[in-house]
């Protein structure tokens, strides 16, 4: 028997695939589609202080391996969130994380505040890496200084464990991670999706109409690794792994190369069942390795070729 | 709506080629034969390759609830279609279905207007025979670029509908759009409160479909398309805009879940 | 009749369509394949001081859409460039862009100054961004100060038009972009490859010797064009965009979101004609839209979307 | 070696299956089918999409210079591969070819001892040709998985030359690895100098031929696999590493210029 659990600081998982914020809704969505019980966790869509009508259509375009999107954190906004989404969540057998916007640091402490309250909810993911809104979003992981701020402040006020969600988008995704890690941080999750465009060449436009959009998808998975391979050497921080990943071999990939989890984003959108088949995936592969521990034996067990003579 | 949709994979029972680029199947599935209202669609994954790697939606065509089948009949575009159309009997298609909000019957509705602008008309004949059997009139308008693209015009006349044809090359029925002998119609109605317009096609066809709507004064919806990244509600990448939003009310609707039939004047047509 | 020439500083190119470094050999490798003279101009394999043997293999891996590459500048040398591969260079009717790497300022200028001295080449491409060296590379162009200073060094010394190749993988390449104008680069040209890894999940090593590795290929196209589309917004200074171009297509939303020229990559690999049918795909599209001139009609012709109401 | 490479769109003139996973297909091409020399290959790629990206390399197996085709076989492993399965006459591919450098005829051969393990044998037949008609004495030796994946031994029958063959499973030849069989035959050998291994298979087969020639005193030659970028040269991804090189020489050889056939001494086969 494979002990798949997973320790992310203080937080348990029973298994280490999570389904990433803006790829899963609500969770209802897909509640007819598989089994949500199979998986270790659910991290909602960003939820932001005040409902947001998101940005205007072309939203997404599809690419030779992935899509760009500019859904503009598009949300139900906090109150409708806890009236109209938790109850619902709650019911479901697993862990529950909730994904965090915001265009300040105000918004961010407004819903840490008002969600401590709420039961059910067994840790924040902080979005501080959307590309898609002009205010904040991005700026916010993009800068050290400010990850740890934002990260400091909101350690301060929450009763439950933190995972700030950081952007490929920079030098070096180490040392934001490593501002999250000093400020309190339990964990960080990587990668947002990368700053992509594409040019409609008939009409002259952006195929999406903010112009430049997130790039998610089997595309962007070599960069989520490397950005994981790159932490994972340099900060002393649980990562949890995202970008492309579609099935089992791409969640071993990410967990091999350091992510004690991994979040399962676009795949949703084909198949919602996809992390529910990874979790299958994990266990024959373990099974085949004779591997006992998810948590000890794999994660992390990436061997450096030696150079010869 | 009770949430009736699955995920599944269905054997391709029969392939049809109708028309240079226009081609049918019919798939295996009981529980979507059974479910699924006129105006919803299905969304199909062909292989298991990342390109295409989204799925793409199509309109539940017809169905037989009693043999178990549904069938989707599509216009040859691009990579996914065309991947489509090297299916065969025998071979196996993923399929999330029923989805999307479909057509919805006006109170008093005495004459349904059904207007098809080419492959559009894939959307029309679950709702044919719906109408047909609550004993509601049906007449049926299609337009298409030629007669190689008019598709399902038989299909209507057997079920006894009135049915006028247009083509724009005029190889068959009046040579031009559809608009003009729909509007010629309309105009000669007698009761254009108990009327109601059901249309589904290309962009350009929706557009005029409003304008009519709003000449007009008779009410009708419309089936869109827009790029789906799910189908089901958990991308928000449909968004349509609503038209005279209140600042209290949405300012878009999805057309997975809010859609793809919106009333004539519940959305904005922009390009 | 459309004019496919373009200007890049003092430049002139007969049209924009380039072969970029390190996916061409050095011109002689594809000359029975394709009609070498077709193109708007060579850009050679980089050329290092003393020849390198490379990396360790596996240098290269397969994506879904794209390759990882560590070949480690693996390069004949500058005197052995002189020597051998010149002489057949010279030979071609199209203009020659020399590619220059060092793992030192030093190594740049000792290079700079030999070739001066040698006639047929029309100007240089500085690659600050390799990311398969330890020494330098990839270092250079992730700094703006650096950046500026070598670009300097190299424009003193230099006789010919300098191009500095910039690397994706930075928080803001627009100010990198800068500092290379700013020190007196002609044009700038980007991106040069992400970094990325992917792991063998049975043998559980990285796909390559080196760990990380360059991403090129269909994958990193949308990532190239909206770093493109950000140089072009806040930098005043010609670019030319390189990052999976695989056709007519994918050369026109670079040309429309404002690079002047552009350079096919990987895509050589695959068809080493690639090169030669987007310049007859560019005159079909001009002559389709009714465009004079690509400089001045196609070339940054980008419009945004404008919101209703 | 002077530059008689094209690119160009074959047709697929026949196409063949000769075991569960493995199969053949002639492709018209009479600039190809007349220069290729023994142990080249040529570089395909089949259909237009981004996955699989890159060309995939074959030996050159078979050819016709009169009717103008040459062949190629291979065993399915992955979406390349897959995707030639699916071929049929009448379809078209895109070759590069003839690529790098093949065997090299030592001087004073006289028994040339050519061994192809699994669907290494491909790269054979041509060289058992040459060879037949130089009038120097061929030997085959060919091991594979099973009887399903042993193709080509009624081929190397037919020319006359002797012919070994080997299976794992024992359903066809000697129960075992074909190295058994083989280092039989050399130890009998009468005159060692003159005779020479070609040899042609997977990794772990290649080991064990290079471990023979050093056993044996028998010189050879081996046909590597290697990930290939582009097949001639440009990528500069194939690089296999040289065995004790001199500080002064090349560190690593190239597999699709300074190859795929080296002389057994000559690289390092390394995981
Ligand atoms: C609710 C709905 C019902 C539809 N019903 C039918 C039908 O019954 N018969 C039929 O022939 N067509 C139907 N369509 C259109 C059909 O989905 C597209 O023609 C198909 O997705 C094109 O895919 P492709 O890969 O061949 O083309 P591509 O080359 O990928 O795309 C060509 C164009 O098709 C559209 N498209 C591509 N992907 C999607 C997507 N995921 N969702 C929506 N549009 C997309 C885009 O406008 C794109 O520019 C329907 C669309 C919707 C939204
Ligand atoms: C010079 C040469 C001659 C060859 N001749 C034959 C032959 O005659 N018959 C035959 O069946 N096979 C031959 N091969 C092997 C054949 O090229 C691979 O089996 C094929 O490329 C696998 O592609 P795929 O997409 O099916 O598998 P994939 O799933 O892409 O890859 C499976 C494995 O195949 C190998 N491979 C993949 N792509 C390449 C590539 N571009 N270059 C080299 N190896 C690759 C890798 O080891 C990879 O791990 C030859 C290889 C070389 C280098
Ligand atoms: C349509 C869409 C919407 C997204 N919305 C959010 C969001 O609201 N909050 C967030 O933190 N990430 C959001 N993301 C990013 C994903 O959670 C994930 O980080 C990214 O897509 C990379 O993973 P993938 O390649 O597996 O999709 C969104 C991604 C997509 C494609
Ligand atoms: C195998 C390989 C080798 C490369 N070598 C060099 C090099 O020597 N110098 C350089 O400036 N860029 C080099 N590059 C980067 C390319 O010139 C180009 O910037 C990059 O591949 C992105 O373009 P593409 O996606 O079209 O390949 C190399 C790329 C590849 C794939
Ligand atoms: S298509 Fe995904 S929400 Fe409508
Ligand atoms: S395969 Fe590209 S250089 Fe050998």
């Amino acid at each position: 028997m494979t002990n798949l659990s997973v320790k992310i600081g203080a937080l348990s998982l029973k298994n280490p695939v999570l389904v990433a914020s803006g790829t899963f809704g609500y969770g209802q969505e897909s509640h007819a589609l598989t089994n949500l019980s199979a998986l270790g966790g659910i991290i909602t869509k960003s939820v932001t202080l005040k409902p947001r009508h998101g940005n205007p259509p072309p939203r997404i375009f599809e690419l030779p391996a992935g899509m760009l999107n500019s859904i503009g954190l598009a949300n139900v906004g906090l109150d409708a969130f806890i009236r109209d989404k938790l109850p619902f969540l709650r019911t479901v057998d697993t862990t529950l994380i909730v994904n965090i916007a915001g265009s300040s640091p105000e918004e961010f402490a407004a819903v840490i505040e008002r969600l401590n309250d709420e039961p059910g909810i067994a840790a924040y993911e902080l979005n501080f890496s959307c590309p898609n809104v002009k205010e904040g979003g991005l700026g916010f992981s993009q800068n050290a200084g400010v990850t740890g701020d934002v990260t400091a402040m909101a350690r301060k006020l929450s009763k439950r464990p933190l995972i700030v969600k950081l952007t490929p988008n920079v030098t070096s995704i180490s040392d934001i991670a490593r501002a999250a890690a000093d400020s309190g941080a339990d964990a960080v999750s990587l990668i947002n999706t990368l700053v992509g465009l594409a040019v409609n060449v008939e009409s002259r436009r952006p195929q999406i109409f903010a112009g430049t959009a997130g790039y998610s998808g089997p595309g962007i998975k070599p960069v989520a690794l490397a950005k994981v391979f790159e932490v994972a050497q340099k900060v002393d921080i649980p990562i949890i792994g995202i970008g492309g990943i579609s099935n089992t071999q791409d969640a071993l990939e990410f967990l091999i190369t350091g992510a004690t989890a991994i979040e399962v984003g676009t795949a949703n959108f084909v198949d919602p069942a996809t992390g529910e088949s990874i979790v299958a995936g994990l266990v024959q592969y373990c099974q085949r390795h004779n591997l006992h521990s998810v948590q000890e034996e794999l994660v992390g067990s990436l061997a450096m070729w030696q150079e010869l003579e | 709506m009770n949430d009736t949709k699955i995920i599944v994979d269905c054997p391709v029972l029969a392939f049809d080629t109708l028309g240079a680029e226009i081609h049918s199947m019919r798939l295996h599935c009981p529980e979507i034969a059974k479910s699924a209202r006129p105006g919803q669609f299905v969304n199909l994954k062909v292989g298991t390759e990342f390109a295409p790697m989204l799925r793409r939606p199509f309109s539940v065509c017809r169905r037989d609830r009693l043999e178990g089948w549904f069938e989707v009949m599509w216009k040859v575009i691009g990579q996914g279609t065309r991947a489509m159309s090297r299916l065969r009997p025998g071979d196996s298609v993923s399929v999330i279905g029923p989805l999307g909000r479909g057509y919805i019957q006006p109170a008093d509705l005495k004459l349904a207007v059904l207007v098809g602008g080419g492959i559009g008309v894939a959307a029309l004949p679950l709702l044919c025979e719906d109408f047909q059997q609550a004993g509601i009139e049906v007449e049926v308008f299609l337009g298409a670029r030629n007669g190689d693209e008019l598709a399902l015009s038989g299909y209507f006349k057997d079920t006894g509908a009135s049915v006028v044809l247009a083509t724009e090359d005029g190889s068959i029925g009046t040579r031009g759009l559809i608009t003009a002998p729909l509007l010629e119609r309309l105009a000669a109605l007698t009761k254009p409160a108990n009327t109601h317009l059901f249309s589904c096609g290309p962009h350009g066809f929706l557009k005029a479909m409003v304008q009519i709507t709003e000449e007009t004064g008779v009410a009708g919806q419309i089936a869109i398309e827009t790029m789906m990244g799910c189908g089901f509600g958990i991308c928000v990448g449909c968004a349509v805009r609503c038209r005279n939003p209140r600042p209290d009310k949405k300012k878009y609707k999805l057309a997975c879940l809010d859609g793809p039939v919106f009333d004539a004047q519940e959305i904005v047509l922009d390009d």
